[in-house]
């Protein structure tokens, strides 16, 4: 839908906008210090970071999910097309198009993987006949959902569960989704299928994704856009095609050295970890 | 800044694991010790010692056992107010039939008979989890009570099934019964609660307390790495019954005189002392000390502020007694879920970090 | 295939590998009406590093976990160091040098990384209630012996930062290390990781193949693991056993594995090299 | 001024008890200060203290009132009674469980300090037998009776006793206990129904008493059969069950109805004048009645003391000696402007327990009031006067009580 | 037929009828358990406050009189009305929907993801609060509560059982009335969780609560609304109980009866609230009838307990209780 080279274009209508947020978990674990980012409508923007670096919580500030685990904006603030969201509680978000797929999948275990796809329906006005058709849709894109649609999600393995994840959240007819690493414990076919769906709602439904990724390597492939957090700031953004040249990126994040991949077995002595900021 | 621990340094694994490895924490106990141990006693008084301090002491006892069963553990039980009753009949047994033999063996025998039973009634919990343990626990609860109520044995077939505590002396000293100075049950139990501190901080710090709490903390992977659960949870609810029936012991000994079980080791006996262990800090030692203290003095203090000084009906000032107290434990809750000690620690981190912020 | 005689082979890198530690024979585990295994056999040897991969489901947790005691297969036996090992509780297991990492993350959350790096040495503490409950002579001497070997194994995977940490405040990472430490503190003849890098960029990465190649190079400790990144598994096993839909696909070292037809089409989709 | 702690309980699950007998107890000693501006001319203080009928808070409440020169002390409770027995005889200070309590209390060469008079459980239950002997003529053998209880030290007192009138009397004694507090009384009112007992003996508290009642209504059981101890025959307990409680019978020491005198004063005194201790809606009701009689007693101990000692501002061992010289009669009863309203009786160092005259009042649910049909008459002495010696010697025993020489 | 049989028989019926009742209280349990995790102990000092509130609201009491006479030296008790049952029952559940808004607004809110002990100890706090505000409210004197339910034994059954075993079994009409409410309550319950959408989202959200509120559900509706169900239960609980022994403080202790019956029927199914309270129902009254003379009486406290602790021991969530998804 977006082509990687004309994300800096201006023409693109930006869609969430988050000014330089500072958030605090427990009133005492300051985790983010200022970041700021925006997402394109129409793009696939990446975040990128290593652990800690603070992408799951950029993402829920976003979705406003911080207040259950403690955490809180102070900083900052948050637009969505131009609208301040930091007050709005998470079903209203939801409403405006802006959901969220958890970190860890968080299916709810007792419910059928169909129950579980049917509450992304829950915020929705629509009639029954539409509901059956989104569902349709959703099996369209995850036709294995449609095999196990009555078995519990609790029962079912961790790509499947990725895909009711992601499918539930489908079911709201979202403008954005905020997708908290995909990629997460799954075999590397499921990887690439997960990132082809993704790569589909988004060329297809035109959904524009906001994706939290430790695994640089495919999340840069599919992205067209990039911010690298680090320590609870972006160190570093860009096209995603530019960051995948980027010769620290390379090395850092791609694990690439100057004579192309190299080894785990290569790696002798731990390397001093070279920081931007820290 | 007034709270150190920079600078503090450890030079062996020894001083690394001792129970107060920071030394302004370290003097704080010992004046703390000092006080109860050398001034109280010299102030104290009859109100003070039965409507404060005793039951202060023999609360944070049963508090600590339980929390080693519950905050230690993991293991929620519902089931203190029957155990506190068997070492409170057990006591009772022993004292009336061995006068002769001192009430410091007595007391120490009706927690070793506590636990006993307490491990007999943890045996489901290999098998039964969280919430349904709790309700499981209940069982012991009515049943324990039921069965003291019921045989006639164990309160010496008296004509009312109650039992009442005889004069009983440590050394020539009476600790039991009306004549017993308030000093001299005061230190009886501070003696009592002192130890059992002691010791339960001696085990939480060290392997056992850490198959506890690995337990608690995730049962499986507990197991999967060595832990053999069986072994794990029946000591603690040995160690925990322990501790339970002690303070069983001195609630009836030393504090009530005589007791009705029905009504002094009731299901809310169970409610009261959770709470407190809650309330203080689950895990904590520290929190079962401030739990028992804050939910003794709440009601006294509450009823002597409304009934004494603003001159309420008692009924009035008993109904918004429990609306307050039930706000407050709320409050609490809502305020600091992980309890006083937490709150407490968190003070320490500010103070530590003052005047920077984070 | 390898020369998998009785007393072992040499790597391309010049590591022995022994004999025979571990052996898997014809296990079957059924859930209700799921078979999450089916009839499978390998082995695992002395000082050797062996992958399990498959796709997702496909059985390699619940193989691990019939390793540990945790789940009792209804067909098959396992034969330990050249004993056919009886139905056995995990703690047992445990007992006998086999020690493991979680799929997801199994710490004892409420316990610092320090205390929780302690209960690795459960297995090795034997003072009992009593000694504990007054801290006198052996529960002392105990603790702090094995304190060293524990601060020994802090200081091997770089968190000596964050010892008196709860390990609930930790990030990922950080978790992932401090279990592979615990799982360490066991001094184990046999380690088995589950996913050990799942959620870490490859810096990280990096970092936890290092930590496992000089676990496995420094102790001799023999290791099973399960990985989906297969940059780390070709780089590091010695043989690998490919499972699909609980039954073994494959079987030897990953250059023949990965170049294994039905191995691509059940899992890596396209040939990883 | 003179000092009468009240250890009442307006909360709890006895409240429905409590309301009234601390409304009682607090308007007669108002009463008694604006009649007659105290007693002997010394006014009277009232503290109330709520237990909640909850013994460690009758605990705390004694150590909180009892500095503050306390005469004596009524905690309306058989539970707190046995706590206080020890501390009040260590601190000299009068306990009156008046028709409650430790029945063996009564023996006064053991409990100095402890008085139960003018009646108590043991009395009440061969009251109960008494009165059965009368309704069949003195012969009961083979007949069945039931004890429906409180399952606690309070409906366990009277056991002791009915097993020895069983064996003197050959009645046949069955016990059913009820847990407190009893909301649940099926199961034991089908084994009523199974058992068929000629009687059905009760010592019930609370919402047990209504609930009884209430079940025996249901399975329709001869209401005339079936009689309570005092603490089981209230208003609130029988007026749920409407017509069906018709009949039911419970023993009492106090007459029924506010017809008498003082109440009168306590209506000018105190309710009008809006000084009443609660609603002043229960005046007339059985335990508020009670409640008075109660007050009125302590009343007269002050006034004997005041008489013996010489001084008007007595204290608590004063009190002491008052009670146990304390002396009703008939003609101090009419003066008090309740003549007729309980026994007349004597207390004396041997006996703290009076004579033990009990009377049977039934409930007429069309005029909905309790009527006294059997006077205070005597009860088996000779039994109870032979159990509480040897229960009192026992207690003495266990606390290494020397008896008193009361010549 | 022998005699003790049929006895047994009507021990038995009766048992039904108790396990009814007891099921009545479990289900509010179930309901705010399944929608929340949270194990709410207050359920049953609700049923005492919809009943207080309910006789006050028919009998015109003033609320808060007592206070008020106090602080201000009046003497106010009634508006001086007396409402019909039917509209006071409505009001009432006016009120109890205010509670449910009240408790999750002030303190369920606050708590959201906390353990599940934390949550229990927190409803035992409501429990000690509700019951001192209603206390203050409504004066904590006995009541009686009459919304015109019949009570006593059944005339029908009794003679037609008469006729047939030539005994007269003894059935309360109170029973049979409870019976048939709880019944319907439980059908409708059981409709509304399965097939609807709130029903689907309440399941929901006692899964996962940050799942839930991410994909747009919307938990203070949820919540409130279950607790406002939960309240209704209560009133409904509290009109019988109250009907059968009075209001007053020791209908908050039906809570007890409650609990056996939760852990044998499996904290999560309202099925299983049912079935469990019938069993429990069955069983104490059978064992108190024939064990009971036996050990002296006064078992069925601690029966139920022990019973489902039995059952546990062989069936670790209960009986109908979601199975326990155990894996590492
Ligand atoms: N509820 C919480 N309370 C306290 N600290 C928290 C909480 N959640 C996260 N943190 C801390 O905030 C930091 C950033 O966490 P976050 O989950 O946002 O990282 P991330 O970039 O998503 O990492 P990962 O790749 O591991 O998911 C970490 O140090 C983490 O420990
Ligand atoms: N305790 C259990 N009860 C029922 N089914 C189970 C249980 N544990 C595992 N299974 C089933 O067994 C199968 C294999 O699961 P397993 O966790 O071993 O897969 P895996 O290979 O580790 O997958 P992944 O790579 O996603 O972790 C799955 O279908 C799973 O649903
Ligand atoms: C009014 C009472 C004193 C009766 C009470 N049940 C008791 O304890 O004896
Ligand atoms: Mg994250
Ligand atoms: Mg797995």
């Amino acid at each position: 839908m977006l082509d990687a080279a004309n994300t800096t274009d201006t023409q693109v209508e930006t869609l969430l906008d988050i000014n330089n947020i500072e958030v605090i978990y427990n009133h005492v674990i300051l985790v983010l210090k200022g970041v700021s980012l925006s997402v394109p409508k129409g793009g696939i923007t990446a975040l990128l970071g290593g652990n800690g670096a603070g992408k799951t919580t950029t993402l829920k500030a976003v979705s406003n999910l911080l207040h259950s685990e403690r955490g809180e904006v102070t900083k900052g603030s948050i637009y969505y097309r131009g609208q301040k969201v930091q007050d709005l509680d998470p079903a209203e978000l939801v409403r405006m198009g802006v959901i969220q797929v958890m970190e860890g999948r968080h299916c709810f275990e007792h419910l059928t993987v169909e129950e579980n796809l049917l509450t992304g329906f829950y915020t929705r006005k629509g009639s029954r006949a539409e509901m059956e058709r989104d569902l349709e849709m959703v099996y369209t894109y995850f036709p294995r959902l449609k095999e196990r649609r009555r078995s519990q999600a609790g029962y079912t393995s961790g790509g499947e569960q990725q895909m009711v994840a992601i499918g539930r959240a489908l079911m709201s007819r979202p403008e954005t989704i905020l997708l908290d690493e995909p990629s997460m414990g799954l075999a590397p076919q499921l990887v690439e299928e997960i990132f082809e769906i993704v790569r589909d709602l988004n060329e297809k439904e035109g959904v524009s994704f906001l994706l939290a990724e430790q695994n640089t390597n495919v999340a840069l492939r599919f992205a067209h856009y990039g911010y690298i957090l680090e320590n609870g700031r972006v160190v570093m953004d860009g096209p995603a095609a530019e960051l995948r040249e980027n010769p620290d990126v390379k090395e850092f994040y791609l694990g690439m050295s100057e004579e192309g991949r190299k080894s785990f077995r290569d790696v002798r002595s731990y390397r001093r970890r070279k920081r931007w900021l820290s | 800044m007034f709270y150190r621990e920079a600078g503090d340094f450890k030079t062996s694994y020894q001083e690394d694991s001792q129970t107060f490895p920071i030394k302004f924490d370290r003097y704080g106990f010992y004046v703390a010790l000092a006080v109860a141990f050398l001034i109280i006693p010299l102030v104290i008084n009859d109100y003070l010692a039965n409507a404060l301090l005793l039951p202060f002491l023999i609360y944070a006892i049963a508090a600590i056992g339980l929390n080693i069963l519950t905050g230690y553990a993991g293991q929620v039980s519902l089931g203190t107010g029957g155990f506190m009753a068997v070492g409170a009949y057990a006591v009772y047994k022993l004292m009336t039939a061995f006068p002769e033999v001192s009430m410091f063996v007595h007391v120490l025998l009706a927690g070793g008979i506590t636990a006993a039973v307490g491990v007999l009634f943890g045996l489901p919990s290999l098998r039964i989890k969280g919430f349904y343990l709790a309700v499981a626990t209940l069982a012991a609860q009515f049943f324990l009570v039921w069965v003291f109520n019921r045989v006639p044995w164990f309160y010496n077939y008296s004509a009312s099934g109650q039992i009442s505590a005889p004069e009983r002396d440590v050394m020539g000293i009476i600790i039991t019964g009306p004549n017993a100075p308030a000093w001299a049950a005061y230190l009886f139990c501070l003696i009592f609660l002192t130890a059992c501190a002691l010791v339960a901080r001696n085990l939480t710090r060290g392997s056992v307390g850490r198959t506890w709490m690995a337990i608690r903390d995730m049962d499986i992977a507990a197991e999967i790495i060595g832990v053999d659960p069986l072994k794990a949870k029946l000591t603690a609810f040995a160690v925990s019954s322990f501790f339970i029936g002690i303070s069983g012991a001195l609630f009836f000994a030393l504090y009530l005189g005589a007791v009705e079980v029905g009504e002094a080791f009731g299901i809310q006996k169970s409610f009261l002392v959770l709470f407190m262990v809650i309330i203080g800090g689950l895990g904590s030692i520290f929190g079962s000390f401030a739990g028992a203290a804050f939910l003794v003095l709440l009601p006294v203090v509450l009823k002597v502020f409304g009934a004494d000084w603003l001159g309420w009906p008692t009924d009035i000032v008993a109904h918004l007694q429990l609306v307050i107290v039930g706000a407050l434990i709320t409050m609490f809750l809502i305020l600091e879920p992980h309890g006083l000690a937490q709150l407490w620690r968190v003070a320490k981190e500010k103070l530590r970090l003052w005047p920077f912020p984070y | 295939m390898l020369d998998a005689s009785q007393d072992g082979y040499i790597t391309e890198d010049g590591r022995r590998i022994g004999g025979v530690v571990m052996e898997m024979k014809n296990i079957t585990l059924r859930f209700g009406g799921v078979v999450a295994i089916k009839d499978i056999s390998f082995d695992i040897r002395e000082g050797e590093i062996r992958a399990i991969i498959g796709p997702n489901g496909a059985g390699k947790s619940s193989m691990l976990n019939v390793i540990s005691g945790f789940y009792v297969p209804q067909e098959g036996e396992i034969w330990f160091r050249g004993e056919r090992r009886p139905p056995m509780k995990p703690y047992e297991v445990a007992r006998q040098g086999i020690a493991r990492t979680f799929q997801n993350i199994a710490l004892f959350e409420g316990m610092s990384v320090l205390d929780n790096v302690m209960t690795g040495r459960l297995t090795h503490m034997k003072s009992g209630l009593f000694q504990q409950a007054l801290w006198k002579g052996k529960a002392e001497e105990e603790e702090v012996a094995n304190r060293e070997v524990v601060e020994h194994i802090i200081d091997f995977l770089e968190i000596q930062h964050i010892r008196k940490t709860p390990v609930a405040r930790l990030p990922y990472g950080l978790k992932k290390r401090v279990e592979l430490a615990r799982a360490l503190a066991a001094e184990p003849k046999l380690l088995l990781l589950d996913e050990p890098m799942a959620g870490m960029n490859v810096e990280e990465k990096e970092d936890m193949s290092r930590f496992i190649l000089d676990v496995n190079d420094e102790f001799g400790t023999t290791i099973a693991l399960i990985e989906h990144d297969m940059g780390v598994v070709m780089d590091l096993s010695d043989r690998v056993v490919v499972m699909d839909y609980g039954k073994k696909i494959g079987d030897g070292t990953p250059d023949e594995v990965r170049n294994n037809q039905e191995v691509i089409d059940a899992y890596l989709g396209v040939s990883h090299d | 001024d003179l000092v009468f702690p009240s250890l009442s309980y307006r909360t709890g699950p006895f409240a429905a008890g409590g309301i009234p007998f601390a409304d009682g107890y607090a308007d007669y000693f108002t009463m008694l200060n604006e009649r007659d501006g105290g007693i002997g001319g010394v006014p009277v203080r009232v503290i109330e203290c709520e237990t909640g009928y909850n013994t460690e808070k009758g605990v705390e409440c004694y150590e909180a009132t009892k500095n503050e020169g306390s005469l004596l002390y009524q905690p309306l409770s058989t539970g707190i009674t046995y706590q206080l027995i020890p501390k009040v005889t260590a601190d000299g200070i009068p306990l009156h469980t008046m028709g409650y309590g430790r029945t063996s209390a009564a023996y006064g060469k053991v409990f100095k300090w402890v008085f139960n008079y003018p009646a108590n459980y043991w009395n009440g239950a061969s009251g109960a037998i008494n009165h059965i002997l009368e309704l069949n003529d003195g012969d009961i053998a083979g007949k069945k009776i039931t004890l429906l209880y409180h399952n606690s030290a309070y409906g366990k007192e009277p056991i002791r006793t009915l097993e020895e009138l069983s064996k003197k009397h050959g009645f046949e004694l069955s016990l059913l206990p009820v847990d407190s507090p009893g909301q649940e009384q099926k199961s034991q009112w089908l084994q009523i129904r199974r058992d068929r007992p000629d009687y059905v003996l009760f010592w019930g508290w609370g919402v047990m008493n209504q609930v009884a009642i209430q079940e025996a209504a249901n399975i329709r059981f001869p209401m005339e059969n079936f009689i309570g101890i005092w603490w089981s025959g209230a208003e609130p307990d029988v007026l749920p069950a409407g017509e069906g409680a018709h009949g039911y019978k419970a023993l009492t020491f106090t007459a029924t109805g506010d017809d008498f005198p003082v109440f009168d004063d306590i209506k000018k005194y105190v309710i009008d004048a809006g000084k009443a201790a609660g609603n002043g809606d229960k005046l007339g009701t059985v335990q508020y009645n009670r409640a008075v009689y109660a007050a009125m007693l302590a009343a007269e101990a002050v006034r004997k003391a005041q008489e013996i000692h010489g001084v008007a501002d007595i204290n608590a061992a004063q009190m002491r000696d008052g009670m146990e010289a304390l002396v009703i009669t008939k003609e101090r009863m009419a003066e008090l402007g309740m003549e007729g309203f309980g026994p007349t009786f004597e207390v004396s160092c041997e006996n703290h327990g009076g004579p033990g005259l009990v009377g049977v009042s039934q409930w007429d649910a069309k005029a909905q009031k309790w009527n006294l049909i059997s006077d205070f008459k005597p009860t088996d002495g000779e039994v109870i006067g032979a159990l509480i010696e040897e229960d009192a010697m026992a207690y003495a025993k266990e606390h290494n009580i020397e008896l008193r020489d009361c010549n | 037929m022998p005699e003790q049989l049929i006895f047994s028989i009507e021990v038995f019926l009766n048992g039904l009828m108790a396990g009814v009742l007891y099921s009545l209280v479990a289900l509010g349990f179930v309901l705010i358990y399944k929608a929340s995790g949270i194990f709410n102990y207050a359920q049953g000092v609700m049923a005492l406050f919809a009943a207080m509130t309910l006789v006050g609201i028919m009998d015109g009491q003033v609320p808060f009189s007592h206070l008020i006479n106090a602080t201000f030296g009046t003497d106010v008790h009634h508006f001086g009305w007396q409402l019909p049952a039917l509209l006071s029952i409505l009001l009432t559940a006016g009120v109890m929907v205010l509670l449910a808004w009240a408790v999750h607004h002030f303190v369920m809110r606050h708590l959201v993801g906390q353990e599940p002990i934390i949550l229990f100890m927190a409803t035992i706090g409501l429990a000690y609060f509700l019951e001192g505000f209603a206390d203050l409210m409504w004066g904590s004197e006995i009541k009686t509560l009459d919304v015109g339910l019949p009570q006593g034994l059944n005339e029908t059954i009794d003679e037609v059982t008469y006729n047939i075993f030539g005994y007269g079994f003894f059935i309360d009409n109170l029973d049979i009335v409870a019976t048939v409410i709880a019944a319907l309550l439980v059908v409708a319950l059981v409709l509304f969780s399965q097939y609807t959408k709130h029903g689907r989202a309440m399941r929901a959200v006692a899964d996962d609560h940050q799942a839930a509120l991410s994909v747009g559900i919307n938990l203070d509706f949820i919540w409130v609304m279950v607790w406002s169900v939960a309240g209704f239960v209560a009133l409904v609980a509290g009109i019988i109980w109250g009907a059968k022994s009075g209001v007053q403080f020791s209908l908050s202790l039906i809570a007890l009866k409650a609990l056996p019956v939760l852990m044998l029927g499996g904290f999560t199914s309202i099925p299983g609230a049912i079935v469990g309270g019938l069993i429990i129902g069955v069983g104490e009254k059978l064992f108190e009838f024939w064990v009971g003379p036996l050990v002296g009486g006064a078992t069925e406290n601690w029966f139920a307990y022990v019973l489902a602790l039995i059952f546990l021991v062989f069936r670790p969530q209960g009986l109908f209780g979601e199975k326990i998804i155990e894996r590492v």
